[in-house]
């Protein structure tokens, strides 16, 4: 059978990676098996049906969130609250504790399980309070060369008046520049939904991991649908024109890497999407923890720069 | 106050076109093109600011013959193959065709008071100012070239948002952005931002914020989700001024609100504090 | 919650004496000496924490046998000749005959749960924990004996804030530890901060508000300002809780709030996260 | 006539600046040409009655305040506004401009001259937003190299509710942690009321000058007097004992200089104590501006940690 014509783009994206210079020589090949073994996990080009599939596991309310993932993982765990000027957003978690044995400091969109925690944790969408929490929790972690772990997990920012008056587009974008000079390495994984600005608040990092089933996208489906087709309930079609599967979102090279889920999904067996996802946070660190600060940066700017297309 | 009410939502639909083109929606007084030109965009009675276009503003602020424009064709490409209702490189097109730009960003060098800049103005005319690819790229080129020559960088944005129909790739150009304005930074030089109506989602969260001095225009909304998504999660009245330059400058948010008249002064005054070469 | 009302205004005053000295102020239950020693001077009944001296609190934090206390006999010198309805160095003699210390602040080297740390602790029995220039100057020094000897440094705050009888060089204890704290963090050494009832006044705004993690124990004031400046200025009844740890927590001002109970392996699971030596 | 024992302590603090390695040679001549000048003005030890003289005169309604220094000594001023976070504090004004054609960034306390600017800029007491506009602008003085201004004027931080429950503390330490850091020129002159942990705020810095007839203390004499003598009536005699004013905080070594005024204080003719003030910053910044940024640094740090009577 002929390789397909997504199959070709992915291959694609593999030689252009080869001819890149941001990756030194065993970094580079590390990239290259890693990417290697993912194309051979990824048969065909997702259809709608299946982009449509991820956006439900993603959101499906069994999903492990953040905190699920630091019980499973970190030791020594000490949770940081409030921004130390003004509030304490539950929807941002941030911590410091340590991952095989490694100090680390976490940050991450948090959601609720029960109505009451729900409604705490806005569904994960931050308020500036929240991105000042992230944003103490990296400069910890640059005073002391704790590599950071960020784990995306938000419908996007929370849309609420105080938000607003409280500047919620330059917290964000604050956030974003405090990530571009850090001097330590940084992992985003997008854990569930990674939706838009409040996604990509924490999400500027050396490496950019995605489980399987999460999504990553500009605007929800919902958002798109209205807009588009003036018709929220056109979701999977606009999904379906804007791609937000890991997949589409690895060979547009907007993420590094596809961190595996157990068959049928996180909620499944969590321990077992713990256990991967604890894999490939420890080899993404691996592969940065002995890069120079300042070369690191250079890079992390270099990559996000190079993001686009256009003629 | 005019009650301009573009958000984020709108981004690829123009409002439907008012009666006569040029009726002023704040005070409804009616302007010919060149009465308005003269103006500067400015309603003489009440003050309003009519949108302005990404040429237009250049030639009102820098000194005259010394811009020269950089990467003027380059253009986004389609990466998701976008089709809703029509295809997104019809979209393209069309807006090429109407606005004569390729897309919604003018970036090119300058001078403003007899002191050297870099200038990345947005015009909103291209598909609601929305950041694409281009717009990315060409405003990190702007910070090069800004840093290349050791001069401020001054912006004029104007934007709905990301561009949804570049998908995951628009919401990449934020950190892009973000990116190249702090190699800017750590090159020495300033950026003078200026936040036009509207300044709204990933540009408002992205560059525009970074800036050094944040300047915005009189009823300019500065908001990140548009006042529709707010209103409808809240189900409270917003304020009058929710969003606006105003309400900005009393929350602590920007250091002045410049009328247009004032705007070109005000920057040659900050091109002389930040040191740009006579 | 217990209701202690010590501000800054009380610093050198100590409250008329309760009729029986180990009455809790939160239930109103007795306890002998002894008994309070046990439970670490936490009211068994309702929790409210009481004063602790600081070699008790040392005692209580590290592990048996390791603290070596330094410059225990660094104290103030009287610049002014400061002489209210008496002589201040009457109230250093005073406060030193009747606390055993040369003032406000133990300082030395220790370890908690097996990992090496510097400790600085405050005692606000010597002249309400005021900060003067040997508290100053000892909590600079233990800066940088942790740094050093590559440790993190552990505070527990316990203070009415600036020693006004040492005039304006009081004040200059603020910039003196905040430059401490600089250097130590310099250094790449973390600072832990508790802070136990009250920390306020120039202690609060100085180096106890600048650790890596900020602790609290339950109802500790932490308040600038004191409650009756505040009062007497706003003329509003504050709340019950105004200026407590839970407040503080609440409002974003600190990461946790610890029952005394509990310190020691918090800090020793701190201590273990900034990879504090073995 | 012999000299007298106040004199003696100046000449005393004099020769251990003679001894102290922090200033190099050229520096140092500088200095204590300095204080030469200085001695050679001050003949006796200010009395109870001259303390409460610059009591009065510190804060004298006609006193110039940060915006008239201003206006008479900076071109292209462009004030900063806000903490882009959470709002405008008027008690504290934050700019840039240029110094004898030099660009620096001013900080400073600002009272009003009405009731209505009174209430508004709350008599330059600051709210924690106020010092976070004073560190914005200071992290714009930093990434572009100008020198720091700053003018103390101010009886103390505000002790308001909201300015409690916003971290009023934290808000002053962070401020002296910012200003700790710079690796810019930084001068600070106190011109009226030097009012406890509201001043010292904005005031580490590697020069503390002081306005002849200005005040700078741990506490307002009639705290001092209410908390000691139960009498705020008392004033004058606490003032007298924890002597605040200018000559005393010389010769404690908490300040560099006194920067004069014109006969019978400033508010006698504005004009003349603007430009006075302008010589004064002009000569200190010129003895900064070319000492590295990491040595301005290492020495502004170690002249503080210097402060303290103690054995
Ligand atoms: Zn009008
Ligand atoms: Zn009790």
């Amino acid at each position: 059978m002929p390789p397909s014509e997504h199959e070709l783009r992915l291959r694609d994206r593999l030689s252009r990676l080869r001819s890149v210079s941001l990756l030194g020589g065993a970094k580079l090949s590390g990239e290259l098996q890693r990417l290697q073994r993912q194309l051979d996990r990824i048969g065909e080009e997702p259809t709608g049906d299946d982009i449509w599939r991820s956006v439900e596991l993603a959101r499906h309310p069994d999903r492990p969130y953040t905190l699920d993932y630091v019980e499973a993982l970190l030791d020594d765990w000490f949770e940081l609250h409030g921004d130390h000027r003004r509030g304490d957003d539950a929807a941002m978690i941030a911590g410091l504790g340590k991952l095989h044995g490694r100090t680390v400091v976490l940050v991450g969109q948090q959601k609720g399980r029960d109505i009451h925690q729900r409604s705490e944790r806005r569904f994960g969408m931050s308020n500036p309070e929240g991105y000042a929490k992230a944003m103490r929790a990296m400069k910890i972690a640059e005073t002391h060369g704790f590599p950071v772990i960020s784990l995306v997990d938000t419908p996007g920012a929370y849309p609420g008046v105080d938000a607003e008056q409280h500047g919620q587009g330059g917290a964000i974008a604050e956030s974003q520049a405090v990530m571009a000079r850090l001097t330590v390495p940084t992992v985003a994984c997008v854990i569930g939904e990674g939706g838009s600005g409040g996604a990509i608040a924490i999400a500027l990092a050396d490496r950019v991991l995605m489980q399987e089933n999460a999504i990553y996208s500009v605007i929800s489906p919902e958002g798109c649908a209205m807009i588009l087709w003036r018709d929220a309930s056109q979701a999977k079609k606009a999904a379906a024109a804007f791609k937000p599967d890991a997949v589409h979102c690895l060979e547009l090279g907007v993420i590094d890497a596809i961190v595996p889920e157990p068959k049928g999904g996180a909620q499944t067996d969590p321990q077992a999407a713990a256990q991967l996802l604890g894999e490939s946070l420890r080899e993404t660190l691996e592969d940065l923890v002995d890069v120079p600060g300042d070369e690191l940066r250079r890079r992390r700017r270099a990559k996000f720069r190079s993001l686009g297309v256009f003629a | 106050m005019a009650k301009i009410d573009v958000s984020i939502e709108t981004e690829d639909k123009p409002a439907p076109p008012p009666k006569h083109p040029n009726t002023c929606p704040g005070c409804h007084s009616h302007y010919r093109d060149d009465e308005l030109e003269r103006a500067q965009w400015v309603c003489a009675q009440c003050g309003h600011h009519f949108p302005m276009r990404a040429r237009a503003r250049i030639a009102s602020l820098v000194d005259d013959g010394t811009f020269y424009e950089e990467a003027a064709d380059l253009h986004s490409e389609d990466p998701l193959g976008f089709f809703d209702l029509r295809p997104y490189t019809e979209r393209l097109a069309e807006a090429e065709m109407s606005t004569g730009l390729a897309d919604a960003i003018v970036i090119g060098q300058g001078s403003i008071e007899g002191r050297g800049c870099e200038l990345a103005v947005m015009d909103f005319a291209f598909m609601g100012g929305s950041m694409g690819s281009a717009v990315g790229e060409k405003f990190s080129r702007a910070c090069d070239s800004a840093a290349e020559r050791g001069v401020p960088l001054v912006t004029v944005t104007s934007s709905g948002g990301a561009r949804m129909q570049e998908g995951i790739l628009a919401l990449m150009q934020l950190p892009k952005t973000v990116c190249a304005v702090e190699d800017l930074h750590d090159a020495g030089q300033a950026m003078l931002s200026v936040m036009a109506h509207p300044t709204t989602g990933g540009v408002l969260a992205s560059f525009a914020t970074l800036g050094d001095v944040l300047l915005a225009e009189p009823g300019a909304l500065m908001s990140f989700a548009g006042p529709r998504v707010v209103q409808e999660l809240t189900r409270e009245k917003l304020s009058e001024d929710f969003g606006r330059a105003e309400q900005n400058l009393r929350f602590g948010q920007i250091d002045a609100i410049v009328p247009r008249p004032e705007l070109r002064a005000t920057l040659g005054r900050l091109l002389r504090i930040f040191n740009a070469p006579v």
